[in-house]
């Protein structure tokens, strides 16, 4: 080999330190989160998808035509029901048709007869029914939506006791959306101090952990479910209700949480990076939640947005034990709760709509998850 | 290691005789027994006869001692009206809802649940290991997000509401048999072929229903655990040897991203047992579920108390062979030089 | 002689990033490389050494794109361009035709199975042979890199092996398939230079009887004194120089180069005596001993322990370095964590720390409190850099955390000191919001040493500092530890199997070998007057960059043997090993009376 | 009787001797039922009938539905012998000959004598082991036993030193009074009769704890669940207790025959499979059930309608017979006093009652197809009275309201909850066993419509028993519940749920337990109407004649419609019933009621037959 000798341009010591710019690896940690879970475009748009849900829930009321224990015996299992502009080829304006419900002996079934000449026009955006009270206490009429006058809006149908089974949806939404995640604050708190220390320490400190663990594990579900359902007082109110099952599917959530953790953290505290970290000294908090969570995150990502559907699916299997949500409280669980038998799978299909909308969660959840854990792993 | 196993079934007996007292504390706390239950609703119906007859079964089962004492007498370790007769002797007891020695009952479902069972868990893993290793790998193309899809479904989708509706659909195009575990003629049969296939057609929509969301949630944290392994210095050793790459992954960050998932066998027995309840409910298996449900409602404590201590047992195994799994699985934990697990 | 090339880089360039957006880190190198023949990479620190390496493997890391340039490799049928080959081509290449050796060999096996299943797996992946066969040949091959106990290597999990041994299980790993090329970047740098000499010997043999050709990165010019025929020297992703080796040693042409050369640490050949200082020790040990109880490799058979450091004493005064030298696997690693309290040593030492201003402490028996002062004084640097940094903190988190957890300055103090360190390790502080995956081997060493300096300690333990870092960083970083001796009043516990490095370095030198330190004293009388036979063996292996004074390597592996091959009075058999004697004023040897 | 058609089912057992020709199988005098006078067609012989239940020990239900009684009431609610050949009365109402058929056999052949009904009454009923609380109360009148005298084989007196009207309608009850024991075969597990050794080692055998015990459960015949036991019922139990699927095959010596001679029941086999109750409507629609009414819902006769012509049944409404669907019972012995206070006032029932839409109850329950009612008698009750049946039943919530105000609780706080005379907010908390959806959904309305007259409605969803020992105690508040059992009183019924004598009537669970207790628990009822519903329920027990007895049940209902002791809502709630679209005599319209009338009992399932096909082939349940 010949001897190549580059041009020399002479010693600098800057130059040598500067060995590359990367701007775009040289920015702080959140910007590059940030930066990087942009680049998750489904992930952008859940997130975008979820805030909106979240920010509109304290205006339910304002968006959903009827309250929604509002029940009309003469509209019973009404089915969705068109909104149209156009009557007969002319603009006439969001309108509806009027319906009205026919009982038929021979079939048994409920039909809806729909008058096709007659357009109803639909009020937007004025006062309409029953007062509700806003944050609990502005009273108010004011709707986004409004059923025509002598005339229904059942944008979704209406189930077996004539309520719009839209504004319960939508008002559904609001316990529905927060009753997960109450219970996986409480599940991850719990689970992963415990699971956590547990880990980290070893010992007797696992020793006891494991068996809190292995005891609350064990022990059966089902009878405390059934203990408590006849312990709460009736007179609570919903929220209290809320609350309270919120904690206790968050209180049953955690050893799971727990023992994953633990396992995870008698792997990772071998690891030379902690050793490094308890050798300057730092506390074991420290330790835990700086060097040994985040390398347990993406798991925790992925169970946390498996959480949250969990925990509102977990409130309608509450409800099929009697222990759910109360009237007038409306969730999604308690509203696929009603649909659980043939009729509403066969004639009423219109009654598992909620579906719809847990399908979304669960999806925009998971899709979000899986965006941050991209983002938060240092390797992509 | 012969140390460790020993250590740790010591503590599983005795977290099992901790365990065994709680729960029959829990299915205490709603007032009355069955028995005085019974009294109440013969005494409803005008039937003065049954009444005797319960007060009876009261003394006999010494419903009438303390809580503490019926608990002892229960385990066998307090002698009762018949001496010491009690699950440490073998004695699981009685049903008085069924009139039945618990151990019938038991032994005829607990069987069956375990056939359920074990159909549902062979379903999640068979489906949601290649799955989630697929998406893991593929992450972020067409098939990891078709999989997540389904999985979200069936994970959106409440059990028994997908029990209902595949079976109502299973059965009228698929002629999927509705409910139960084998045709009615094999009731009792001997196990032969026939009974055997007729068993597996009646187990395809329970296995789906109870396996789905289990499999799409196991699906999703393999998938991120996983991501994790991929990228670790390890992997490229592993194919800088030209490691074909399904070995690559299922030898190295698979297994390695097998952790927390072993951990977790200690939770299938309870999730399968009191987390199908409904769905058994619902589809109408005779398994331990419905059993259960129905005797906690109508306080057939001794049944209920053996099932849930059953499944306590079994959760406790459970655990005990995750702890012997996570150390065959990681040496790390096996021969960690501190003290610990 | 010209032979057909085996290798043939031409033109490589590799980028980071988007196309468009993207910046070149390698940029238009080209050389190649004949069978038979070691060529060496060298160059400073991140210049691109190992991505170089990779891109040959095809075994570039996400993303990381080669923007242009091809490799073709020599095949029966002509050459085939690695670039463009399918996986499943590469597949049968890599292992089998190509291998390599990971700069990192912690993290480079995977700690879930034993060390043998995972060299042997190379024969078994190319279908080379059965499971027995393969076993059998992966304990050869361990045997043949040096390790003293192969079945126990073979058995073990990779933590539970010292760094060297890892290193030397890796070579084992990489050349187990028989490739005919190999790619080895920095294969010795945790190695002991009697091993270095073995594993050298062992690459060169193989160059020789097989026509191995040797892609060797390293910054040990003496390796590359010793072993290469041909050098290319990188700078910032550019080839600087190349040329044979003896040319490119002898008349530097680049000014880098020369750079490199002069700054290449040589054991000096008469060494400044310190002035006995007064006796303010700030650290005394005393009957430190380790033993890890064995492994049951079955039910039943009892385990041997490994006594992995048997009864060592010492003494440091403030503000002088003790450095530890010693075959790879002799407990050195271990005297640091026992002393830093990463584990707790067999009862019956004393390890003294003595702070500038405080009470005395007994390290073995430190809690709460006390310890978390300990922990500020006395900082470590772990010898496998890239284990010990947290992957998913940033630089900037790693550096300012020791401030954080003993609660010093603000935030902004903090960053500040942060940048400073960086810039102190040669590392540009913009540097400071990277993974720490981002940076190559060196500068993640650098950043590992920046991290033990934040706390301002009064003692540091350094675990093979230097061991990833070009020369002249080399010689910057040792200069600033001597600048802070001076400064702080800062003590050195420093382990290494440099010795150049340690003859600049250090006031006392403890030789050590199977947990024993065989000879002590002061670099003058260690390298100029070595009584033990081991600790001239050392000696005798230890690289210098000079092509004409290579290693007789041969001799030098076998003045290493066993100790019953010592020769009296310092042989011992099994664990019965004389007393260490005073053979000159504090210098002291292991032998016989 | 005159010539007999031997079952087909059975042509080859008898040829081969292993059983009588049919003929020699019916008693001498069997029951010849005139299907054409009944309305009905006579049939022939075979098919398999398919049904589901829900729990295992609901092959009980067999009992009932079979419904041979020694006395019966026939599709008119009348009484009338029916094992029996006839019954006797004494003119002063004191004793009762039973006469039983002659050459009537056990469905093991075994003939069926007094000395059945003997065995009963002296080992059994008075056997202080087996019967430790001695005789039921039905055999009890004063205090007093009866004096059992066995004339012959078939005839056997019991006399009562006064008039025991309880005694018949107790034999024909949905769940009888069984006087009579296969003596035969359960002598053999009776410490009196048994050789001890056999006995003893029954005894272990079965696992019981002592030969009362073992006895006991081997002569239940209303569990039904003993295959050995010999019964009278149309259909035997071959299966063992504990199963998922019970077979039950015709009994041989069944007692009823049709005028063509065809000895009942039509049908081979009755087949009861064990299903959960959720999954009973799908298996209906895939027509695999070819009787079913248990578990169908009204709310599932759409769906059942819709697959009609697929499953190959077909779904006839059936009424529910009892008085209403839902009621509500205010707790007049509630363990609040003011609450309690507040309940007897009648102002605050009647304002209750007629704050209720019942209109709205019907429409989302029923699509309007129930009626809308006050708890009273149905139509088919000779007491039925229209004006009653409308009591304090019309929604009007002026004057709900106004009532209220003129009791004067007129306080209200800040919801518009009036507040009672203490203070506390008027919530009533209503209990429910939440077993059915019904029951919370018109819980619901009500509550509605009782919030605009400022009272707050609470559900609380109990189990069952729970809740009855709440109620029990007095601590249930209201209940909300079946209206009487009974919607269709005769004079013969008595009026057990009219009265304060049982603890399980809601409205006064602390009366009743006085009553039952003849005063050691609960308390005497202190209320002018409940007085006065006592007086009566004792003379309705003294009296003989069915006209004085009709005069004292209605005055009791009189009493309940001013009084609204208990508040209806709907009544004659349709009830799918599905029917395989070849079984004949299934009614189209019929009351569906536990007692009277034993469910299907009443309409005689043993009178049900398949017709056949084109081919000549039988149409019938077909096994899967
Ligand atoms: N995954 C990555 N992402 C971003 N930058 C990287 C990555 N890997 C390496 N680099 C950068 O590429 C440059 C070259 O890295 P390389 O590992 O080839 O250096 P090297 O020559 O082997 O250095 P050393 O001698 O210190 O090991 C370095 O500046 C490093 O920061
Ligand atoms: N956790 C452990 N369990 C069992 N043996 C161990 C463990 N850690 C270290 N050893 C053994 O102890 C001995 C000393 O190891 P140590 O790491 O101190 O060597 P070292 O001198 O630092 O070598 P190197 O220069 O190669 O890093 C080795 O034989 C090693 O295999
Ligand atoms: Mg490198
Ligand atoms: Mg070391």
């Amino acid at each position: 080999m010949e001897h190549y000798v580059a041009p020399d341009r002479g010693h600098d010591a800057d130059l040598d330190r500067q060995a590359l710019d990367r701007a775009d690896l040289d920015a702080p940690t959140r910007v590059l989160v940030w930066r990087r879970f942009r680049r998750h475009r489904l992930g952008v748009l859940c997130l975008i998808i979820l805030a909106l849900g979240y920010a509109i829930l304290p205006f339910v009321e304002i968006l959903s035509p009827y309250n929604p224990n509002d029940f009309d015996e003469n509209n019973i299992y009404a089915p969705p029901q068109g909104l149209y502009l156009f009557h007969e080829g002319a603009y006439v304006g969001l309108h509806t048709y009027p319906t009205a419900t026919v009982y038929d002996m021979e079939t048994g079934l409920v039909k809806r007869v729909t008058d096709r000449s007659d357009p109803l026009p639909v009020p937007v955006l004025t006062t309409c029914g029953e007062p509700y009270h806003l944050f609990g206490f502005i009273e108010g009429r004011f709707r986004v939506i409004c059923p025509p006058e002598d005339g229904e809006l059942f944008l979704i149908g209406s189930d077996r006791l004539g309520r719009d089974m839209f504004s319960r949806m939508v008002h559904g939404a609001r316990l529905s959306m927060t009753v997960g995640l109450i219970g996986v604050v409480v599940s991850f708190t719990i689970g992963l101090i415990l699971g956590g220390l547990a880990g980290y320490f070893g010992g007797w400190c696992d020793a006891a952990v494991s068996r809190a663990i292995e005891i609350f594990r064990s022990l059966p579900e089902l009878p405390i479910w059934l203990a408590l359902s006849a312990a709460v007082p009736v007179n609570w109110g919903p929220v209290s209700v809320f609350v309270m099952i919120s904690i206790i599917l968050g209180l049953l959530d955690w050893p799971g949480l727990a023992r994953a953790v633990r396992s995870k953290f008698l792997a990772l505290r071998e690891e030379d990076y902690v050793r490094a970290a308890e050798l300057m000294g730092a506390k074991p908090s420290r330790i835990i939640w700086r060097h040994m969570m985040p390398n347990f995150m993406s798991h925790l990502i992925a169970s946390a947005s498996l959480s949250i559907p969990a925990m509102i699916l977990g409130e309608t299997a509450l409800s099929f034990l009697g222990l759910g949500l109360r009237p007038p409280a409306v969730s999604w669980g308690m509203m696929l709760n009603d649909a659980l038998n043939l009729s509403a799978v066969e004639i009423y299909p219109w009654l598992l709509m909620p579906m719809v909308p847990v399908i979304f969660a669960v999806l925009a959840f998971s899709f979000v998850g899986d965006a941050l854990r991209d983002a938060l792993d240092p390797y992509s | 290691m012969i140390r460790f196993l020993l250590r740790r079934t010591v503590t599983m007996v005795l977290t099992l005789v901790a365990v065994s007292a709680l729960v029959f504390i829990i299915i205490n706390l709603p007032p009355g027994n069955y028995v005085s239950n019974q009294i109440a609703e013969m005494r409803s119906s005008g039937e003065a006869a049954g009444v005797e007859r319960a007060a009876a079964l009261i003394k006999e089962h010494s419903l009438d001692r303390p809580l503490w004492e019926q608990y002892l007498i229960w385990i066998g370790a307090a002698p009762g009206p018949a001496g010491f007769n009690g699950l440490l002797q073998g004695n699981l007891g009685w049903s008085f809802e069924l009139a039945r020695p618990v151990a019938e009952v038991v032994g005829e479902t607990a069987g069956l649940t375990v056939i359920v069972n074990l159909a549902a868990l062979m379903f999640v893993y068979l489906v949601a290991l290649p799955l989630g290793t697929i998406a893991a790998v593929r992450a972020n193309s067409w098939i990891d997000y078709i999989a997540s899809l389904i999985g979200y479904i069936g994970l959106a989708t409440p059990n028994f509401l997908l029990a209902l509706i595949m079976l109502f659909y299973g059965a009228r195009y698929f002629d999927i048999p509705i409910g139960g575990l084998m045709a009615r003629e094999y009731e009792g049969e001997p196990m032969g072929w026939d009974k055997f296939l007729s068993i597996l057609t009646h187990l395809i929509v329970p296995t789906i229903v109870i396996g789905t969301s289990a499999a799409a949630a196991v699906m999703r944290r393999l998938r991120a655990n996983l991501m994790d392994e991929l990228n670790k210095p390890y992997v490229e050793t592993a194919k800088a040897k030209g490691v074909p790459p399904v070995t690559r992954v299922v030898r190295y960050p698979l297994r390695m991203a097998l952790n927390p998932f072993v951990a977790d066998i200690g939770n299938l027995a309870p999730q399968l047992v009191s987390g199908s309840v409904m769905i058994s409910v619902v589809m109408s298996l005779p398994t331990l579920g419905p059993i259960l449900l129905q005797s906690l409602r109508s306080q057939d404590i001794f049944m209920s108390g053996f099932v849930l201590l059953f499944v306590s047992g079994l959760t406790l195994l459970g655990m005990l062979i995750s702890d012997i799994l996570l150390a065959v699985l990681d040496p790390r934990i096996r021969l960690a030089g501190r003290e610990g697990a | 002689m010209r032979q057909t090339p085996l290798l043939k880089v031409e033109g490589l360039s590799i980028c980071f990033g988007l196309p468009g957006a993207s910046i070149e880190v390698v940029h238009d190198v080209s050389f190649e490389l004949a069978p038979g023949r070691t060529l060496a990479l060298v160059g400073e620190s991140g210049s691109g050494k190992t991505l170089t390496g990779k891109a040959v493997m095809g075994l570039l890391p996400r993303g990381a794109r080669v923007s242009a340039g091809r490799v073709l490799l020599q095949r029966p049928d002509g050459p085939v361009d690695l670039l463009r080959q399918s996986p499943a081509v590469m597949r049968q290449i890599r292992g089998a035709q190509v291998s390599m050796i990971f700069q990192e060999p912690m993290s480079a096996f995977s700690a879930l199975h034993t060390v043998g299943s995972q060299i042997s797996e190379v024969l078994r992946v190319h279908g080379m042979c059965d499971a027995a066969e393969a076993r059998k040949r992966a304990l050869d091959m361990l045997a043949e890199v040096g390790c003293p106990d192969a079945a126990r290597a073979y058995a073990a999990y990779p933590f539970e092996l010292s760094g060297g041994l890892r290193q030397r299980a890796m070579i084992a790993m990489a050349m187990i398939g028989a490739p005919r090329l190999v790619i080895a970047d920095e294969p010795t740098t945790a190695l002991d230079v009697t091993t270095q000499a073995v594993v050298l010997d062992l690459l060169r043999r193989v160059s020789r009887d097989h026509g191995l050709a040797t892609v060797l990165i390293t910054h040990d010019l003496g390796v590359v004194a010793n072993m290469a025929d041909e050098v290319v020297v990188l700078r910032r992703g550019m080839v600087v120089e190349r040329g044979e080796a003896s040319a490119v040693l002898t008349h530097p042409g680049h000014s880098y180069t020369k750079r490199l050369i002069d700054a290449a640490p040589r054991v000096p050949e008469s060494i400044a005596v310190h002035a006995p200082p007064e006796r303010d020790d700030i650290l005394t040990v005393d009957g430190l001993s380790k033993t890890y109880p064995g492994r049951h490799r079955s039910f039943g058979r009892p385990a041997s322990p490994v006594y992995a450091l048997s009864d060592f004493s010492m003494r440091l005064e403030r503000g002088r370095t003790v450095a530890v030298v010693g075959e790879s696997g002799s407990g050195k690693s271990t005297v640091a964590k026992l002393i830093l309290r990463a584990e707790l040593p067999d009862p019956g030492a004393t390890i003294r720390f003595n702070p500038r201003d405080g009470q005395p402490m007994d390290v073995t028996s430190l809690a709460g409190e006390r310890l978390t002062e300990f922990r500020r004084k006395a900082q470590m640097v772990f010898q496998d850099p890239f284990a010990a940094l947290s992957p998913r903190m940033s630089v900037q988190d790693i550096l300012t955390e020791p401030l954080v957890i003993h609660g010093l300055g603000t935030r902004s103090e903090r960053r500040e000191r942060a940048a400073w360190l960086m810039a102190r390790v040669g590392l540009s502080p913009d540097h400071l919001g990277r993974f720490p995956h981002a940076f190559s081997g060196g500068q993640r060493q650098r950043i590992a040493i920046a991290r033990a300096l934040a706390l301002k300690p009064e003692l540091l333990v350094l675990d093979e500092p230097t061991s990833a870092l070009d020369v002249s960083v080399q010689a910057e970083v040792l200069e600033l530890m001597g600048e802070l001796e001076g400064e702080l009043g800062l003590s050195y516990l420093f382990i290494s199997h440099n010795l150049a490095v340690v003859a600049a370095l250090a006031d006392h030198v403890m030789v050590m070998r199977r947990g024993r330190v065989v000879e002590e004293g002061a670099p003058d009388c260690i390298f100029n007057d070595p009584r033990h036979p081991y600790t001239r063996a050392l000696i005798a292996a230890s690289p210098e960059p000079d092509m004409h004074r290579r290693l007789d390597l041969t001799a030098v592996a076998c003045g290493a043997g066993e100790p019953n091959t010592w020769p009296e009075p310092f042989g011992y058999n099994g664990e019965a090993a004389p007393q260490l004697i005073e053979v000159a004023p504090g210098h002291r040897v292991r032998r016989a009376a | 009787a005159g010539a007999t058609i031997e079952t087909p089912d059975l042509v080859e057992t008898v040829s081969e001797g292993k059983l009588p020709p049919v003929g020699a199988r019916l008693p001498d005098e069997p029951k010849v039922v005139d299907l054409r006078a009944k309305g009905r067609k006579p049939g022939v012989h075979g098919g398999l009938v398919r049904m589901f239940v829900t729990r295992a020990k609901d092959v009980r239900y067999m009992a009932a539905w079979g419904y041979a009684r020694l006395v019966g009431y026939n599709e008119d609610y009348e009484l009338e012998p029916d094992i029996l050949k006839a019954v006797e009365i004494s003119p002063d109402g004191r004793s009762y000959t039973l006469v039983l058929r002659q050459g009537h056999r056990w469905s093991d052949g075994h003939p069926f004598t007094t000395e059945d009904l003997r065995y009963w009454w002296e080992d059994v009923a008075l056997n202080e082991e087996l019967s430790p609380s001695g005789p039921p109360v039905e055999m009890i009148v004063g205090g007093a036993l009866p004096e059992v005298e066995v004339i012959d084989e078939t005839r056997i007196t019991y006399t009562w030193p006064a008039p025991n009207p309880r005694f018949l309608p107790a034999l024909a009850q949905a769940r009888p009074l069984y006087i009579y024991r296969p003596a035969h075969y359960v002598k053999q597990f009776h410490a009196d009769f048994a050789d001890p050794d056999a006995l003893a080692k029954h005894v272990e055998g079965s696992k019981a704890r002592n030969w009362a015990q073992l006895h006991n459960g081997m002569d239940d015949l209303y569990k039904f669940d003993n295959p050995e036991l010999p019964v009278l019922q149309p259909w035997m139990n071959t299966s063992d207790r504990n199963n998922q699927r019970y077979v039950l095959q015709r009994n041989p010596y069944y007692h009823r025959v049709d005028t063509s001679g065809r000895q009942l029941p039509y049908i081979d086999t009755v087949e009861l499979e064990v299903a959960a109750g959720g999954l009973i409507p799908a298996k209906a629609t895939l027509g695999e059930a070819d009787l079913q009414v248990r578990s169908l819902g009204f709310s599932d006769a759409p769906v059942l309608k819709k697959n009609e012509a697929s499953g190959g049944y077909e779904t006839h409404l059936w009424r529910s017979g009892t008085a209403s669907e839902v009621a509500i019972y205010p707790n007049l012995t509630y363990a609040d006093p003011v609450w309690r206070d507040v309940f007897r006032d009648l102002r605050f029932r009647r304002a209750l009652s007629l704050a209720i839409s019942r209109k709205a109850i019907n429409k989302v329950l029923y699509f309007g197809l129930a009626k809308e009612r006050a708890l009273a008698a149905l139509e088919e009750s000779p007491f039925f009275d229209a004006e009653a049946a409308h009591a304090w039943a019309d929604f009007d919530l002026d004057e709900a309201n106004r009532l209220l105000d003129e009791m004067g609780l007129t306080e209200r706080n800040a919801a518009g909850i009036r507040l009672l005379p203490d203070g506390r907010p008027m919530e009533i908390v209503i209990e429910t066993a939440g077993e059915r959806r019904e029951e919370t959904d018109a819980l619901q309305i009500v509550g509605e419509t009782w919030k605009q007259v400022g009272i707050r409605l609470l559900v609380k969803t109990l189990d069952r028993d729970i809740l009855r020992n709440r109620a029990y105690a007095g601590l249930s508040m209201m209940v909300a519940w079946y209206g009487w059992n009974n919607g269709v009183p005769t004079p013969d019924a008595p009026p057990f749920e009219l009265a304060p004598v049982d603890q399980a009537n809601f409205t006064w669970p602390r009366w009743g337990q006085y009553y039952q207790t003849k005063g050691a628990a609960g308390e005497a009822p202190d209320m002018p109407a409940a007085i006065r519903l006592l007086e009566l329920f004792e003379l309705w027990s003294t009296v003989t004649t069915d006209a004085e007895r009709g005069a004292a049940w209605r005055e009791m209902l009189a009493i309940h419609a001013d009084q609204v002791l208990a508040i209806g809502t709907v009544s004659r709630a349709p009830l799918p019933v599905v029917a395989n679209n070849h079984l004949r005599n299934v009614p189209g319209e019929a009351l569906y009621a536990w007692d009277p009338g034993a469910q299907l009992g009443i309409h005689r399932i043993d009178e049900f037959w398949y017709d056949a096909h084109e081919d000549g082939s039988l149409a019938q349940g077909t096994r899967q």
